[in-house]
């Protein structure tokens, strides 16, 4: 009952932008309100903000009118789910990257001092200016039977994203032990490993949690930047593009990916929760994010 | 101790950094995909006044979305913690806006406010921050301890009072965390902002300029410039944060 | 003279997921202007939640609540009474003398008047030094001795204590009941004390309200024949009728619990 | 794909190559993927992967790295490269004219670059620019006279009144424009609507899709060599099947992922057919007054920072008619029309949003 | 037959930035096997550092600490102790089975033997209905017991308690002590038992030890004339013996620091 007053509510505040949205349209200046040169609201023009219903309509329309082509919400939800394919292995990298630093960062305190600002500097970085570099030295890699796909690239950049909550969150979380709990451990005379595996771990359950949703939408966020700027083609990224491109000829069509890039990261960041309700045990003391 | 904390962070700089020249300089790596340190530094050399001008240019972006982001996201925060209707109705736009990447809405949002102003950045750093600060903020909001409720009640404290004297300051660290998560983001979104048109001179467009004919060194001196506004920018912040933890009010 | 606190005919229940939560029954209890009045018994048998009714912070289910014959609503807003509980619930970003001086602030009370109220009570409790430190630089007894001071600052002719010292170690704890008493006894403030501890109650009250395990009622209120409380020194503590009368209310309380079953003491 | 039925069976027996193309696959890029769908590279022996490319790839430099084999590429922002370290060599003009064009309102005054002064113009960025400062430059403007705004992937910042002159390329943003409605009529806009500077009519008119191949291999590698001829061929033969069949072509873009309207996609094969048919010297072939212009014009150039593009003369291997003519030669000689100078382009009619 | 501990010499010093902290000095103490002691002594005299140093937890500056005729690190390795502390400290995501097995399946122990082990445990603390909940579904009084049983997995024959009982209230705090009297008694396992009340104190130990405020040093050392451990039960706490007792220890610790000066108790 509770829960179903909380959807409602939600969806109550999903109609108060549409209808914000509409009436603003509706009625607000043409070209925007312009306060001393700086357009502070926006320009109601069908181009710059077409109204909802043209919006979903839109999704159920074809992509384009050449015959048997597939109605848009088909072609943005197939890319979506590329996408996420490619999203899910960059945030898998990012875990093992992530738990691997935060485990080096957790058993040798200089290796904390010496890393963790340059975790932290490296989100500071943005994305785009490596992109190229990572899909070169890529293509380059070709072992055996193995060769560097342009996906991987993608996933990689993706992964960039994902594994900074984690790394930040698992360092948190395997600190986070009581210090009568390590001093258990140490009257029970066992070793680093044991004591990561019985109570470390365990331990950064809760902290872990909210750092693998992050990392679930930035690995999502990454992938889709990714996309744009490795030009890879099947995924949300790509028609991202290509459907802003078409933008000046068919305005509603370009918001078709948009909402698909939010119900992509909602499924991803909501994929964790699932994660979390199979890790109940752990979370009896919750811990915020 | 405290001066092996400092050093430890300069001597990984220090070997990734000299590694790195000596890869390029010596160990075969074409110094044509991956500039070498120098050759980086060379450019911001050359090139000063355009990185310190560029730098402006973002940065300013930025700090009117920080500024932006912050106001709105504490505003929003404030009033969700005091109506749970709100609270429960900014839930699902929040967490749309959490995960929808700066790429989809750059272009919308250009369209929107003009690719002749710097609005459409501006918004699209504020919403980065907003996100972070309006979680943090309502997350402090409601840290406010039963016991100082109580006390507040057997005062028969005015709502006002209660919200100045004892629910600001306990939220005041929570709002800075979200002040410092929001500010390098701030700096990203505002450059990444920049690769989807509008006014040039920012250090995105000279960085995909620069690019775009191979000018490796100077994009990435113009990334090495934005790293360090965007670490001017934590730093701040994070300098906020601590006085604030420290004294609240 | 009115009585400082008429509690009559006052139940208290609780909605709760888990269904009702019956906390007070049938309370009946009358505390004389000056009298020190100490409610124990064991976990969840309601004395704070008694506390939170006189404080207004809570309200009954049934029965009237009276503070100094106006209603507990009537008396909080005219701030008839100090409070404190286990946590000292200091501000941490005041020092002792703004935490101290918080209510009175709150109440608009002039800067000078203010000032002096807060050097006489640092130095009713003994922190005349420590007026700019922060509850962060004190030890839990120290913090605790804030809180009192805090709850005096009003000069209110109520005082209401929920275990005020539960989180202090014995020893601090031993001297923080004497001082308590010596202030008390300065002060002339009746008081309603929440405590688990007998020696505490014995040492300090007038009257002992042993109070029965869930739904709390009065069971038994045993009157202490000692000294005056303004008279009561730590050498006390190892007189005979000291001891009788931790015996008396040990007895009282056993009586409400006879069987404690092992594991299922209520948290 | 269509007529694969008598290409060599034997696929190990074919050259792997990469082809690196500088955007989204689209009707700019028809001649390549019609040779693809054709046949054309498997009959010479080859065995093509076009990769398509995003916002930030930069074909030359995948080429320089020996990602790929061979680069689309602006000669321009090729010559950046070539001054930053790259070593690659143009091998085939493809386009023998600069598609740019600066498209204003047809009341905004705006006739001539001249004419810029003090205006907002807009442009791509990503090393699109330089026509526009090549053009500025002989009319003594620059950055500081005028303001330079960067468009993102449509025209909405011209329709809306952002920039006073678009940045558009004859086969792809101009038909955006044609495309879009006129909220005031209701109707699509018309070419009436807008004046239209060319950058072909302007020294700052550059050269722009060229083949690219790798400069030492080129040099030492000799099944590379004769691998460029036979790709150069399979090229051309796909242009001229472009030229030949714009519809087809059309279909053969969108089938490989290209995603625009097909009345989009056919006036972009239409009007890409203009930029290289007819060829003087035979498609491809690289004139080098033309050549120079575009140098000379890099050289002048300065963008907002101050940068030039190059700053000295690129060097002689920059650019070889060597492998083109020997292309040329070899389908001359199989009879095959490679000036195509009876072209004549059709008329296509843009659909509202390009569908 | 070996002492359970012996300590000679012992002296502790602690490096911190506001300099040295003298925390133990010359501390000799001889714990026989089977023998209940209990370390008792202003806050801050170092009875957890003690109590740290013959588990091994952290090693003295001079002085030797043995265990069971081995040095304190050996014993540990051996796992010649159990140990418990004020906060149960049990693993959240443990059932209470599962906490009190812990040590047991960390040291490879098969599991059948664990889950006889365990059932034992549990009916020995009187936790058998609540094996399968999880700690913070118990109360504060069950999740100690818990712990004791935990300390008790092995069948060591020492047990090591830091305020075992000092976050309990005071009623389920002397139903924990009986508890505890009669665990020990069955498991005949030596004790060294760190408190802060003397009524604690008394009830439980053979010996009472004293210590003096920091550095702390042995006081005095108090010897209980009580029954032993094993017959003392609740009506004891009403006799006049026990009284006598808490006099003593009371006046052995006031001894010790005869001004309590205001507001400067450690923290
Ligand atoms: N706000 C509330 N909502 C629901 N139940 C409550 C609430 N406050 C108290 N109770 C219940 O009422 C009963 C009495 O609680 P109360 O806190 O007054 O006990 P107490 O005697 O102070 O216990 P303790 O000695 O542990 O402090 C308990 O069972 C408690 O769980
Ligand atoms: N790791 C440490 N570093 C520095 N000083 C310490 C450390 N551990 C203890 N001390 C100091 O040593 C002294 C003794 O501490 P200890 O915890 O043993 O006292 P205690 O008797 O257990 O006190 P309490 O009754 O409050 O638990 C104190 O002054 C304490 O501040
Ligand atoms: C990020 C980005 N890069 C380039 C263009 C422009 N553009 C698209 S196709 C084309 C011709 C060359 O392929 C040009 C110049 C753009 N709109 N956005
Ligand atoms: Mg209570
Ligand atoms: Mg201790």
């Amino acid at each position: 009952m509770r829960e179903l007053a909380r959807w409602g509510a939600g969806a109550l505040g999903i109609a108060v932008l549409i209808i914000v949205w509409e009436l603003y349209k509706a009625l607000g200046p043409a070209d925007g309100l312009v306060i001393a040169g700086v357009r502070v609201l926006p320009r109601t023009s069908d181009l710059a903000m077409p109204h909802v219903w043209d919006m979903v309509a839109r999704l159920g329309e074809p992509v384009s009118r050449a015959d048997g082509a597939e109605p848009l919400w088909v072609a943005v939800a197939s890319a979506a789910l590329v996408t996420l394919g490619i999203a899910a292995v960059g945030w898998l990298m990012g875990l093992v990257v992530g738990l691997v630093l935060a485990l080096i960062m957790q058993r040798w305190r200089l290796a904390e001092w010496g890393l963790l600002p340059w975790i932290i500097l490296s989100q500071t970085i943005p994305l785009i200016a490596f992109a190229p570099v990572v899909r070169s030295w890529g293509s380059r890699i070709e072992i055996g039977a193995f060769e560097w796909q342009d996906w991987m690239s993608v996933a990689l950049i993706a992964s960039y994203l994902a594994f900074f909550p984690i790394a930040v969150g698992a360092l948190k979380g395997l600190q986070a032990p009581d210090t009568i709990h390590l001093e258990l451990m140490r009257s029970y005379a066992v070793g680093w490993w044991k004591t990561l595996t019985a109570l470390r771990l365990p331990a950064a359950v809760p902290y872990l949690l909210p750092a693998l949703r992050l990392a679930a939408a930035n690995a999502v966020i990454g992938a889709i930047v990714a996309e744009v700027s490795t030009g890879l083609q099947g995924g949300i990224g790509r028609i991202l593009i290509q459907y802003a491109g078409q933008a000046s000829g068919d305005p509603a069509k370009a918001w078709g990916p948009i909402f698909g890039a939010i119900v992509l990261g909602l499924a991803a960041a909501g994929s964790i929760a699932l994660l979390g309700a199979m890790l109940g045990r752990y979370r009896r003391v919750e811990v915020g994010a | 101790m405290q001066t092996t904390r400092v050093i430890a962070p300069i001597v990984v700089g220090v070997v990734v950094l000299g590694a790195w020249q000596l890869a390029v300089t010596f160990g075969g790596v074409s110094d044509y995909l991956l500039p070498s340190p120098a050759a980086i530094l060379g450019q911001v050399a050359d090139f000063g006044d355009s990185m310190i001008s560029a730098g402006i240019i973002t940065g300013t972006n930025a700090l009117v979305g920080l500024v932006l982001g912050s106001v709105f996201g504490i505003l929003l925060a404030l009033l969700a913690a005091a109506t749970r209707l709100i609270d429960h109705m900014a839930a699902p736009i929040v967490a749309a806006l959490a995960v929808i990447p700066i790429v989809a809405l750059a272009p919308v949002l250009n369209t929107m406010f003009g690719a002749d102003s710097q609005v459409g950045r501006q918004i699209i750093a504020s919403l980065a921050v907003f996100v972070p600060v309006f979680i943090n903020t309502l997350r402090g909001l409601r840290q406010t301890l039963p016991v100082h409720r109580d006390l507040m009640t057997s005062y028969a404290a005015t709502p006002r009072q209660v919200m100045t004297t004892v629910t600001l300051p306990t939220a005041l660290p929570f709002v800075f965390t979200g002040i410092r998560i929001g500010s390098s983001l701030a700096v990203i979104s505002a450059l990444v902002a920049e690769y989807f048109g509008g006014p040039r001179g920012g250090l995105g467009g000279l960085i995909s300029t620069s690019a775009a004919s191979s000018a490796y060194p100077r994009a990435w001196a113009y990334v090495l410039v934005s790293i360090i506004i965007g670490l001017a920018f934590y730093l701040v912040t994070l300098a906020a944060e601590r006085v604030a933890v420290r004294r609240r009010l | 003279m009115t009585d400082a606190v008429v509690i009559s005919g006052v139940d208290k229940t609780f909605e709760t997921k888990g269904g009702l939560v019956h906390a007070l029954e049938a309370i009946e209890l009358t505390v004389s202007e000056g009298e020190f009045v100490s409610l124990i018994g064991p976990s969840g048998c309601g004395k704070s939640t008694l506390m939170r009714l006189i404080a207004d912070l809570d309200q009954p289910t049934t029965g009237t609540v009276q503070v100094f014959g106006r209603s507990a609503r009537e008396a909080r807003i005219a701030q008839d009474y100090g409070i404190a509980f286990q946590q000292a619930g200091l501000l941490p970003w005041r020092t002792v003398a703004e935490n101290i001086e918080l209510p009175l602030s709150l109440h608009g009370v002039g800067k000078a008047a203010r000032e002096a109220r807060v050097n006489e009570l640092v130095g009713l409790v003994g922190l005349s030094d420590f007026a700019d430190r922060y509850p962060d630089q004190l030890s839990g007894g120290m913090q605790q001795r804030v809180a009192i001071a805090r709850s005096l600052a009003e000069k209110p002719r109520l005082l209401l204590m929920d275990e005020p010292f539960g989180a202090l170690d014995e020893m601090t704890r031993e001297h923080m009941q004497s001082e308590l008493g010596r202030i008390c006894a300065e002060t002339g403030a009746a008081v309603v004390f929440v405590t688990h501890s007998i020696p505490e109650a014995v040492f300090l009250s007038d009257r002992v309200v042993v109070m029965s395990p869930r739904p709390g009622r009065v069971q038994q209120i045993v009157p202490m024949q000692l000294a005056a409380t303004s008279d009561r020194h730590d050498d006390m503590r190892e007189e005979a009728v000291f001891f009788e009368m931790i015996t008396a209310v040990r007895e009282a309380l056993h009586q409400g619990s006879p069987s404690m079953v092992r594991g299922v003491e209520n948290r | 794909s269509a007529s694969s039925d008598d290409a060599p069976a034997d696929d190990d027996s074919l050259t792997p190559v990469k082809l690196q193309l500088q955007w989204l696959p689209q009707g700019q890029f028809a001649g390549y993927f019609a040779a693809l769908d054709q046949g054309y590279f498997e009959e010479a022996g080859l065995d093509v992967e076009i990769i398509p490319s995003g916002g930030d790839i930069v074909p030359q430099d995948a080429l320089a790295n020996g990602d790929v084999d061979y680069a689309i590429a602006w000669v321009p922002k090729v010559l950046g490269s070539i001054e930053a370290g790259a070593n690659v060599t143009n091998i085939a003009q493809i386009f023998q004219r600069s598609g740019t064009l600066q498209v204003a309102w047809a009341d905004s005054g705006i006739e001539s670059v001249a004419d810029f002064e003090g205006k907002k113009i807009g442009s791509w960025g990503f090393g699109n620019e330089w026509e526009i400062f090549a053009a500025m430059a002989e009319e003594g403007l620059d950055s500081t006279t005028v303001e330079i705004i960067t468009q993102d992937f449509n025209m909405n910042a011209f329709l809306s009144g952002d920039i006073d002159a678009a940045q558009a390329m004859t086969y792809n943003e101009y038909a955006q424009l044609l495309e879009a409605i006129d909220p005031e009529t209701g109707e699509q806009y018309t070419e009436e609507d807008f004046t239209v500077i060319s950058y072909e009519d302007t020294v700052g008119a550059m050269l722009q899709d060229a083949i690219w191949a790798d400069t030492e291999r080129l040099e030492n590698d000799e099944e590379y060599q004769e691998a460029t001829v036979e790709f150069l061929k399979a090229v051309i033969k796909g242009w001229i099947f472009a030229a030949e069949n714009p519809e087809d072509a059309a279909v053969i873009v969108a089938d490989n992922g290209s995603d625009w309207g097909a009345s989009h996609e056919l006036w972009m094969v239409n009007e890409t057919n203009k930029l290289i048919w007819p060829a003087a010297n035979g498609i491809g072939f690289i004139d080098q007054a033309a050549f120079d212009a575009t140098v000379a014009a890099a050289l002048s150039a300065k963008n907002e920072t101050g940068a030039a593009l190059i700053t000295e003369e690129p060097p002689a291997t920059a650019w070889t008619n060597e492998y083109i003519e020997k292309a040329l030669a070899e389908l001359e000689e199989e009879g095959i029309d490679i000036k195509g100078e009876g072209f004549t382009p059709i008329d296509v009619e843009l659909l509202e949003g390009g569908a």
